[in-house]
């Protein structure tokens, strides 16, 4: 399984991100998911979120998902990139990609990666009023 | 033996310094640099069960053992995506 | 709920695909499913698939699992492309992309519409030796 | 009363003419159509259980009853994706 996990500070191209997908052979399957800041929290607006990771850990955190998921599933490759820092309303905070040679476990790996993440990866978040 | 001890989120706030030096007696696990910091640093004294700590850049339990050099991290639960 | 659904024999160009995303305010989850054409089939290589529809029947297959998504789950926009005619390996066939507030509704609407799609909309496809 | 019957799939190289139109008595039925087409086209006689059959753009049972100048399609399992 290739792999490729970012944070990164920069915004998120998402052009720029598919022209960067792996060619794999036999891959009928890429299942995208791009998570957004919303313009409001608990029905108010903001202007976005402030993003802080405990990087290091982060990365670490985010391989030992990558791990448990190669083991279960058949997945060809996943990417996942993650901004850092202020993300405007509107904006993706997130895009993970996985690919493999069928559908559905890319969507249970995709899934799977999210909930993992949201469990156990050090990134917090702080709106910006 | 010298532990660092460094804050995420909004316990950074509430920590006097960021990293902070502790030093523990030998074998001290990290329910007891945990007591120590509530006793020590009184805005530290809300540091609760939905602490998170880890120990490099593993979760560790609160009868995980620490040794010297260790770095400790604290934190609230996570909100990644 | 905003929809577009295109059955083309034009490639379909991912970059331009996202290029024309709708704009919606609070969408929170974008999921994207790129299906492609793998280059074996039963163990054997293929150059393509040719795949043929029905299509005002398609159409209106499509448009009944995008009634049936809407009075389920809370989507912001569904927009799907399916190639007509030959597509080479490698090439996708299809792309569906499901937009919503919260990514959980987005992952099972997406999931539905493919199962459905598989049961109900007239495409058929030969593989291309 | 007169229907038009469309092929797809492999199916249209079992049809001698692809749209195929047929003479059927009033009140025929989806699978009355069925065995009109069985019975005077041989290669026809393969269409089985696993035939789906349309009416317009909408899939019909074989006891739906049919209307003058209907467009009736048949093809075997779909296989979009």
């Amino acid at each position: 399984m290739t792999r490729e996990i970012r944070l990164t500070s920069e915004q998120i191209v998402e052009s720029s991100w598919i022209a960067s997908r792996p060619i794999l052979v036999d891959s009928g399957a890429c299942v995208c998911f791009v998570g957004s800041v919303r313009g409001t929290e608990h029905g108010a607006p903001i202007l976005g979120i402030l993003y802080e990771a405990y990087d290091a850990m982060a990365q670490h955190q985010f391989h030992k998902i990558l791990d448990q998921i190669e083991s279960r599933w058949p997945i060809q490759s996943i990417r996942l990139v993650h901004r850092i820092g202020r993300v405007c309303a509107g904006q993706p905070s997130i895009v993970v990609e996985v690919t493999s040679t069928h559908r559905a476990e890319a969507f249970e790996a995709c899934q799977f990666l999210i909930e993992e993440m949201k469990q156990r990866v050090p990134i917090w978040k702080q709106p910006l009023l | 033996m010298t532990v660092q001890v460094q804050f995420f989120s909004y316990f950074k706030q509430l920590a006097t310094e960021d990293p902070l030096t502790l030093v523990l007696p030998q074998h001290a696990t990290v329910e007891d640099l945990l007591t120590c910091l509530r006793t020590r640093y009184p805005k530290l004294a809300t540091l609760n069960r939905s602490t998170l700590v880890a120990v490099g850049v593993e979760y560790a339990a609160p009868n995980q053992v620490l040794h010297e050099a260790d770095v400790v991290s604290l934190f609230p639960p996570v909100q990644g995506g």
